[in-house]
């Protein structure tokens, strides 16, 4: 194991690091033992340097970012070893001066949004309290400054959105808006917890551009956390990776890259998928599976064609449009409306996987929730599995739902807190009578074991797992059902390179036995690439371009899905210095006034099965 | 673990040794202080009430005129009220009915409450109406409504069940009735509030029917709000009880209860302080201990909160 | 001298919801009003008339009765004003009738009036009373607190169904008496100033009263014997050694007067079995089928230790008694006191063996598959519960059962006919309560054991005859009392009523019960009086100094 | 939400006509009499006459639109032309009067608010000011010693009645101690300090009992509330922030915990206005809770009709302002 010992010559120089962590670990009471899960790390950061940490999914990434702010519940574990910011030192602070730390010397950005944000208030008065903590500014000049910051990390229409709260924003936009909060007091510390899972491509780099703005600008050291190799390779100085809570490798990015010594390190970079390899594939591709010990890679067995072209789609969606209506006012009076999905339509069929990509908060999860009407639409037609689904009653509509599952974008948020993970993943089977309760048993414990937990995790709940582990108890107890149609919404965002690999695998391989059909919704183009059959871009709540995923691929038509391609980090470091110039464009959103009539779209056939919006 | 794309030592043995919940929820509950604590106390109350009697073999309504108003001694350990009758022994017999009173009646207001509460909570449709009747049965003044239940239906029960079962049923459920609303509105609050998450949202989609959503997902998450109304519950039916037989609708008045020996002995408060000490004491510990035993259930059903 | 001792506060545990008793009976009521409004005479603590408005009682004697007991005429004192200074006459007095015998009134006291055909004024200062029948006992009409003289010029305008409207009078009345009505907060508490116009300019004592209404007899008595904050506390009636606890305090004392409350239970005559359903204590039930038995009803008050009854609840305020009629002295009978007032177990015991009643199993008494096993109710009130459970206790000892019952007053002495608690309906084997007579005539009181009386669906359960008891020679000897003017063979017939009652078991005298209230130390020239309102002399109170 | 609000308010019309007519009907058929409390020498011819002259022989439909015409026209009418000086007909309507006093019912009403408001709001403004804070730092300190005492002492409070700490207040505190007067003056009128003073005193101990009654109860609520939220992620993003522990506490989760409390609280309000009957019985307040007790008591129906009502009133009108304060405080709570 390497130690940084020798590391902060290499980061910054002589310069005394902002951080540096010694021999860090830290336990969580587990029932009556405690049990530790990130063991002697040490690490420095230095003045302006940005230091990543990769690492397999509950190696202990978030826990020890939560231990360097102290912010792990303090009667459930417990933190060793010491934490030096700027010289002082933080795990024996009192907690006043430790507050003070909080947020205006070190901020963060937390991985999970969704449930990081206070549900009650308006996130631009959160953000806006970020500010006023610290320093003493009005609160104009803070409204100001918040707004200032919305658009920088690219929410559209700021001003209107100052007021909402984040259950009316999408997935990307609250990590945004964490972003935002994070930034908000500049501080001289940022630790980013994948701060960028939930984005697209596109505000992915330009959220990528702001940080770095920010390093420069005011010197601010970055500790960034992330599965995405791409951005590794283009954010950061040093990387330390990190294996089952220890941290296996420290070293320069390009040295870890290129010269990794760890075989997780080269493991997990020789996984990574890059755009582009598919060429002119059509049939969706395993990923290689990797051998940690010995690093040595062993191609798995073409996938066939396992989609039933001259079937009637089991899935087929006309025109559906969903629009979230806003009230302002005394009155509360409707005055306009988030034309979050419009007009959209498109079939599937079974053992089939429609890749959904485009914008963060274009409408993508609202797509996905309106067809399986968990939330209503304004208008539109589904068919699924022979159900006309706008039309079902309480009854039926439960029926069908055993045909289509769910895999929710939050997976912390969609599960419940005081169940057990066995029992959520269990439940499903257990509620449709399909077997005994030792069955359903098996099969959970089955399933956990396939996407990478361990079945005796059962009896713990949702709060004691990772970010990844989550997704990955979401994934089984969407798959408890054998459903014949999945909707995956970001479902494999928060996995690391090995485990991602797992889990796409194991969704292929049910296709090919199940004929199971996805609509896979993700930012991460190079996993589209490798699962999808068929790829649709959505922007602003429309499908702009469909079509077989090598013609979208290799063809793109509309300047969206252009510039979506282009967007695509590539995990190569030394394209580092290469800067994106894309955050001159004005930010659209979707929010029309009540009067507007949307313009009906015509579409343009460029090869067979591809269509793109024209005018 | 063949497909797993990197080999590593299998994550722990997959035998979990199959402990139920309900099991679990013990060994949780009894790691609990307070809940023990609680529980124990429940216990010796409960031991006392029921097994007392045939330790201290004095009748309740043993009139000895003589002995009236004496402070506590050996043969009357907690004095005797102004007929000369052996408080203890009147403590006993007073907390069965007490207690089997406060804790069916508590019970059926909290089951009526609940189930009103989540249903107007979860059902828009029926929100409205139910929390029409409930405002409703805010309004209604109680001494009226007891007053013509009791007109109604007290011979009725009376011949069905006897005078003693008849008259408990009774006070239960007008006890029961008149109370729910409480807890009703109380978990209507919450019932909105939790099923707005996006997990109920993840239920509904993996096909759940709404009644398990509810008893799953939404029961569990107003759950504080229940047990403190449950704690809260029981104190007041025990006293409403007594207040009820003011009205001629409660026990026979040579049935003593706690609610009835504390407002007897209110005003012998300088003359034998002991006489509303036990009683008074009585109905304190068990609220207390059933309250502990709340918080136990609470805490063991919360997997955050912080375990003792 | 007049208002010389400051202000005399007084607290009534039942709040007055008014000060004008012809619209509400209630005790509470004619008492306040008693402050402020006067009648031509009252009954002074012995039982005996004094005048008031009148310069003197109309006797036979004195002419002023009617030989043929057809009419009365009073003399009025001369110089009497209201309040407001405008003189006090007869036609006052003839307009009071009027208000009370007014037709959709609703007049509370108009039994007061009962017999009476007319009343005129002979002069300003004399009224004449005529009767419709010969009236032996004529001193109802305007004589005690229920009957005071309102004044015509205040009252003209709210005559029958006017009578509610006019708040400000019923509240203020302008009267005679030593006080005035300051301010009159209803069922709260009333302010009075001591009335400029009094007839004797020395009184009142006091400048001003405060009447605070509400609470709870124990706590009333305290506030006045433990904490001093009130002078006087009108009826408290709480268990002896509490207010033996509260007068260690030293601030106050207790007095009491005896009148003619008795606590009774009434034994029902008629089946009271529950599967009779609407037929429940009615002719139609048949007789009772255990109190039939004059030897279970003897037995049943022999095993009664009344003294016992008396100091557990009572104290001071009781004394044991076997007589409905238990005063004044004249008609209270002694007849039956000797087997009667003292409790034999044994000979309850010997009574009961010998008429065949056996003990059972369950040590309860039966026979031909009849128990000797009671429904007991009364109203609610501690002092009845405890009362209720020593009966039932010492019934015990004689093979008898008891399940005891209260309902709250309201509806126990409600009388309303849909409601089977009342005790008209009698839905029990024996019930428990206090009733007494106005003044010091029983004539109308023992009227009510009646066989014409008895409560029934017939008469919407209205009759008085509650233990259903029917006697024709109890009736024909009523009738001669009615007809009886000489005092003393009034008397003698009255006891001889008495004495049947409590002979033939229609119920069983317990308790003759006396007022009782708690005066501060420092209150002086109190005349405790049972016979008419407490307060009748208020003029003569005065704070020690 | 604003439409919301305007439909239940329609809603709440018919609503609060079936209340007044089921409480109408209940008052009817319970067994209680107004001639009950009078004396027993009052003959039952008396007793009859008593009764026709208060209206009781008319039919219950009549009876009761007669009190809808008098409640809702007559009284409105009167209160208008007090405040205006205008005459509208001859003002010779029919109000509604209390049988026992046969007095009107507002004017009682009237009469008795002020010293409700000032025993019984103020003892419950109390009670929920104490209660806010016990609650947060019991759930905040979960099982320290501050928690156990407030515990012990607000489930004591809450289980010994009233009927009990009354009398034990004025034995301590009128009888032995004598700081307090045991019977409350309804007279008194605040003019200056030393009458100040006195009312102040007076209303120590049924605001005490009251109080801690009340607190006990919020209390709970506010305890088990905080517990539920304390834990979320959402409060470690406000500690991150380098939120003051105290805001995190008083603005983050008590905000998040105020739903069960608001209804806790909307449900007492108007329990203010009924009166707190026990309490004011043993202090001898006198306010609405001892005049419905009387009325009760005395089946003075247009009393207990019109008091019931107007409590059913503030019920309907609570319940509603919680509901549209679980809106604001809860945004994803949507009524449409
Ligand atoms: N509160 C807790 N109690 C017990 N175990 C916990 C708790 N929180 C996290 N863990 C465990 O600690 C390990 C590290 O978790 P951590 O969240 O740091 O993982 P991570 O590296 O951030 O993973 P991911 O990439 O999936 O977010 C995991 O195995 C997780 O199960
Ligand atoms: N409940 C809601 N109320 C109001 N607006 C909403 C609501 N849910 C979503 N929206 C809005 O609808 C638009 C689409 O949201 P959606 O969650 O579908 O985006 P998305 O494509 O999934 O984005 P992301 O990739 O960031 O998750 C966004 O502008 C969002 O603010
Ligand atoms: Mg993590
Ligand atoms: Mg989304």
């Amino acid at each position: 194991m390497l130690l940084s010992g020798n590391d902060s010559e290499q980061g910054g120089g002589s310069v005394a690091p902002v951080l540096s962590v010694k021999n860090l670990s830290t336990s969580f009471r587990v029932g009556d033992e405690w049990k530790t899960v990130v063991r002697d790390i040490s690490f420095d950061v230095a003045p302006r340097e940005t230091v990543a940490i990769v690492g397999e999914s509950g190696s202990g990434k978030s826990v020890t970012s939560l231990s360097i702010m102290r912010l792990l519940p303090k009667k459930t574990s417990r933190i060793e070893g010491q934490v030096f910011l700027q010289g002082r030192e933080l795990v024996s602070l009192p907690e006043e001066e430790m507050r003070r730390v909080r947020g205006n010397d070190i901020s963060m950005i937390f991985q999970e949004p969704m449930t990081s944000l206070n549900p009650i208030f308006p996130i631009g008065k959160q953000i806006a309290e970020a500010l006023t903590v610290h320093t003493d500014i009005s609160r104009a000049e803070a409204k100001a400054e918040v707004l200032r910051l919305l658009e920088k990390v690219r929410i559209p229409n700021a001003k209107g959105r100052f007021d909402e709260y984040p259950h009316q924003f999408s997935g990307g936009m609250r990590q945004r808006v964490m972003i935002a909060m994070a930034l908000a007091s500049r501080p001289k510390l940022l630790i980013a917890d994948e701060p960028t899972t939930a984005l697209d491509v596109t505000i992915q780099g330009q959220i990528l551009d702001l940080i770095k703005q920010l390093q420069e600008e005011e010197g601010m050291s970055v500790l960034f956390i992330t599965h995405d190799m791409g951005v590794v390779a283009e954010v950061a100085d040093r990387t330390i990776v990190m294996f089952r809570g220890d941290a296996v490798e420290t070293g320069a990015t390009d040295d870890i890259f290129h010269r990794g010594k760890h075989p997780y390190t080269r493991a997990l970079l020789s996984a990574v998928p890059r755009l582009g390899s598919m060429g002119e594939r059509k049939l969706p591709l395993r990923f290689p599976i990797i051998d940690i010990k010995t690093g040595e890679q062993q191609q798995l067995a073409e996938v066939t064609d396992t989609v039933a072209k001259g079937k009637t789609p089991i899935l087929d969606v006309k025109n559906l449009t969903t629009r979230f209506d806003i009230h302002s006012g005394l009155l509360g009076r409707k005055s306009g409306a988030v034309h979050a999905v419009e007009k959209v339509s498109f079939d599937l069929f079974e053992g089939e996987t429609l890749s959904l990509v485009g914008e963060s908060g274009c409408g993508k999860s609202t797509t996905g929730r309106s067809i399986t009407r968990l939330i209503n639409p304004t208008s539109g037609d589904v068919v699924l599995d022979g159900y006309e689904v706008m039309k079902l009653d309480q009854y039926t509509l439960r029926k069908m739902r055993r045909s289509v599952q769910m895999i929710f974008q939050d997976p912390f948020a969609s599960l419940n807190p005081r169940m057990s993970i066995g029992s959520a993943v269990m439940e499903p089977f257990i509620e449709h009578n399909l077997g005994t309760k030792k069955q359903s048993r098996d099969k959970a414990a089955g399933l956990l074991e396939k996407v990478g937990l361990s079945p005796d995790m059962m009896k713990r709940f949702p709060h004691e797992f990772s970010g990844g582990q989550r997704q990955r108890i979401a994934i089984a107890r969407a798959l408890m059902l054998d459903p014949k149609v999945i909707v995956a919404d970001e479902a494999v965002s928060a996995l690391d390179v090995s485990i991602k690999a797992q889990v796409c695998n194991l969704l292929l391989d049910l296709q090919q036995s199940l004929k199971l059909a996805f609509l896979f919704i993700s930012h991460d183009m190079a996993v589209v690439e490798r699962v999808s059959h068929r790829v649709a871009v959505m922007y602003l709540g429309e499908i702009v371009e469909i079509g077989p995923r090598a013609a979208v691929f290799e063809n793109p038509q509309h300047p969206y899905t252009k510039k979506l391609m282009a967007a695509v980090p590539v995990p190569d470091p030394s394209r580092r210095s290469i800067k994106r110039n894309m955050s001159t464009d004005e930010i659209k959103s979707p929010v029309r006034s009540v009067d507007y009539v949307p313009p009906v779209r015509q579409y343009r056939e460029v090869s067979v099965g591809h269509l793109v919006q024209v005018a | 673990m063949t497909d797993a794309t990197i080999a590593s030592p299998a994550p722990a043995i997959a035998s979990t040794p199959t402990r139920s919940a309900m099991a679990d929820m013990w060994r949780q509950f009894s790691a609990h202080k307070g809940g023990v604590a609680g529980l124990i106390v429940f216990v010796f109350i409960l031991l006392a009430v029921y097994v007392g009697p045939y330790i201290h073999r004095v009748a309740p309504n043993q009139i000895n005129i003589r002995d009236k108003n004496q402070w506590p001694s050996l043969a009357h350990p907690f004095g005797t009220d102004n007929l000369g009758k052996d408080m203890l022994a009147q403590v006993l017999a007073g907390g069965r009915i007490s207690l089997a009173v406060g804790i069916t009646a508590m019970l059926l207001a909290l089951f009526l409450g609940t189930l009103v509460g989540v249903l107007s909570g979860y059902f828009r449709r029926l929100d409205g109406p139910l929390m029409r009747i409930t405002d409703l049965f805010l309004a209604l003044p109680l001494l009226p409504l007891l007053l013509v239940i009791l007109l109604l239906f007290r011979d009725t029960l009376r011949a069905a069940f006897g005078p003693e079962t008849g008259i408990f049923i009774l006070i239960v459920v007008v006890i029961g009735v008149t109370s729910w609303m409480h807890t009703a509105r109380i978990v209507r609050g919450d019932v909105l509030a939790i099923k707005s998450q996006e997990f109920v949202l993840a239920a509904k989609s993996s096909g759940m029917r709404e009644y398990r959503i509810v008893l799953k997902h939404i029961l569990p998450n107003v759950l504080s709000s229940i047990m403190v109304s449950a704690t809260l519950g029981i104190a007041s039916a025990i006293i409403t009880e007594s207040s009820l037989s003011f009205l001629g609708l409660g026990f026979p008045s040579d049935f003593p209860t706690w609610g009835r020996l504390l407002f007897d002995g209110a005003n012998f408060l300088q003359l034998t302080p002991s006489r509303v000490l036990w009683p008074g004491l009585a109905i304190s510990m068990t609220v207390l201990s059933v309250n502990y035993m709340g918080d136990a259930i609470r805490d063991a059903l919360d997997p955050r909160a912080v375990k003792r | 001298a007049r208002g010389t001792d400051g202000d005399l506060k007084i607290l009534f545990w039942q709040a007055v919801s008014t000060m004008n008793p012809y619209l509400s009976g209630g005790t509470k009521e004619v008492f306040a009003s008693s402050i402020v409004i006067e009648p031509l005479a009252r009954t002074d603590e012995k039982g005996e008339l004094v005048p008031f408005l009148a310069a003197e009682i109309p006797t036979i004697d004195n002419g002023g009765l009617a030989k043929d007991l057809l009419s009365l005429t009073w003399k009025l004192k001369p110089d009497v004003k209201w309040s407001d200074g405008t003189p006090f006459t007869a036609e006052d007095v003839i307009f009071t009738w009027k208000y009370c015998t007014a037709p959709d009134g609703g007049c509370a006291q108009a039994a007061q009036y009962e017999g009476v055909k007319n009343v005129e004024a002979v002069d300003p200062h004399t009224v004449k009373i005529t009767f419709t029948e010969p009236k032996p006992y004529p001193y109802s009409a305007f004589v005690g607190g229920q009957s005071p003289i309102i004044q015509a010029a205040q009252f003209k305008d709210c005559v029958g169904a006017k009578a509610p409207g006019c708040t400000s009078a019923n509240f203020g009345p302008i009267g005679t008496g030593p006080f005035v009505v300051k301010d009159f907060k209803p069922n709260d508490v009333i302010t009075f100033a001591a009335n400029a116009n009094y007839r004797d300019p020395a009184k009142p004592a006091f400048a001003s009263i405060t009447l605070k209404g509400g609470g709870d007899a124990a706590s009333a008595a305290r506030a006045v014997l433990e904490t001093g904050e009130y002078d006087y506390a009108w009826n408290t009636m709480v268990e002896p050694e509490v207010l033996q606890t509260m007068l260690a305090a030293g601030k106050g004392r207790l007095e009491s007067a005896f009148g003619t409350n008795v606590e009774r239970i009434n034994l029902n005559h008629f089946n009271a079995d529950p599967s009779l359903g609407d037929k429940r204590s009615t002719a139609d039930a048949g007789p009772h089928p255990s109190l039939k038995d004059p030897a279970v009803r003897r037995a049943l008050s022999l095993a009664i230790d009344r003294d016992i009854i008396v100091e557990a609840g009572y104290g001071a305020a009781g004394k044991a008694t076997c007589n409905i009629v238990p005063a004044p002295a004249a008609v209270a009978s002694t007849k039956n006191d000797e087997w009667c007032l003292k409790q034999d177990i044994a000979g309850a015991n010997k009574l009961l063996d010998d008429a065949g009643w056996v003990k059972g199993a369950d040590g309860i008494r039966a026979k031909d598959g009849v128990k000797l096993s009671y429904l007991y109710s009364t109203s609610t009130n501690s002092v009845r519960q405890a009362t209720q459970e020593l009966v039932k206790a010492m019934w015990a000892e004689i093979g008898v059962g008891a399940e005891l019952r209260n309902a709250s007053a309201a509806v126990f002495f409600g009388g309303d006919p849909a409601s089977p608690d009342t005790f008209q309906k009698f839905y029990a084997d024996v019930e428990m309560y206090t009733n007494n007579f106005d003044g010091t005539d029983p004539e109308k009181y023992l009227a009510e054991w009646l066989c014409d009386k008895v409560p029934g669906p017939a008469n919407g359960w209205q009759g008085q005859n509650i233990p259903r008891y029917c006697n024709p020679a109890y009736d024909k000897l009523v009738g001669e009392l009615s007809k009886t003017a000489d005092v003393e063979k009034r008397n003698a017939l009255s006891k001889q009523l008495n004495d049947m009652l409590t002979e033939e078991g229609a119920h069983i005298a317990l308790v003759h019960r006396g007022d009782l209230s708690a005066f501060a130390v420092t209150l002086e020239g109190v005349k405790m009086n049972s016979w008419d309102s407490q307060l009748w002399n208020l003029a003569d109170w005065y704070r020690k100094k | 939400m604003f439409t919301y609000t305007l439909r239940r308010l329609f809603f709440a019309i018919p609503t609060l006509l079936i209340i007044s007519f089921v409480i109408f009907a209940l008052l009817d058929l319970a067994p209680n009499d107004p001639t009950g409390d009078l004396p027993l020498t009052i003959p039952p011819e008396v007793r009859e006459q008593i009764r026709a002259s208060l209206g009781m022989d008319q039919p219950f439909f009549f009876r009761y639109l007669a009190w809808l015409q008098q409640f809702f026209i007559n009284e409105p009418l009167n209160i208008l032309e007090r405040l205006t000086g205008w005459q509208f007909g001859d003002g010779q309507r029919l109000r509604v009067l209390s049988w026992a006093t046969r007095s009107p019912v507002v004017d009682l009403i009237v009469q008795r608010l002020p010293q409700t408001l000032w025993v019984v709001g103020l003892a419950y403004l109390f009670g929920i000011l104490i209660a806010i804070p016990i609650g947060v730092i019991s759930a905040y300190r979960q099982y320290s010693i501050f928690d156990q005492i407030g515990t012990f002492i607000s489930m004591v409070g809450y289980s010994v009645p009233t009927f009990f700490t009354g009398v034990l207040l004025i034995v301590i505190f009128s009888s032995y101690l004598q700081w307090f007067p045991s019977v409350y003056d309804t007279n008194l009128q605040v003019t200056d300090f030393s009458s100040f003073v006195a009312q102040m005193r007076q209303m120590a101990l049924p605001v005490a009992v009251l109080a801690l009654y009340n607190a006990s109860q919020i209390a709970r609520f506010v305890r088990a509330s905080m517990l539920d939220n304390l834990h979320q992620d959402y409060v470690r993003t406000a500690r991150a922030k380098g939120v003051k522990e105290k805001t995190v506490l008083l603005v983050h989760v008590l905000r998040n915990s105020l739903i069960p409390v608001v209804t806790v609280i909307a449900l007492g309000v108007p329990t203010i206005f009924s009166g707190a009957i026990i309490t004011e019985q043993i202090f001898r307040v006198n306010g609405l809770g001892q005049l419905l007790i009387t009325a009760v008591q005395g089946a003075d129906i247009p009393l207990v009709q019109t008091l019931t009502f107007i409590f059913a009133v503030l019920i309907v009108l609570f319940n509603l302002i919680a509901d549209v304060l679980y809106g604001i405080l809860d945004p994803r709570i949507r009524y449409d």
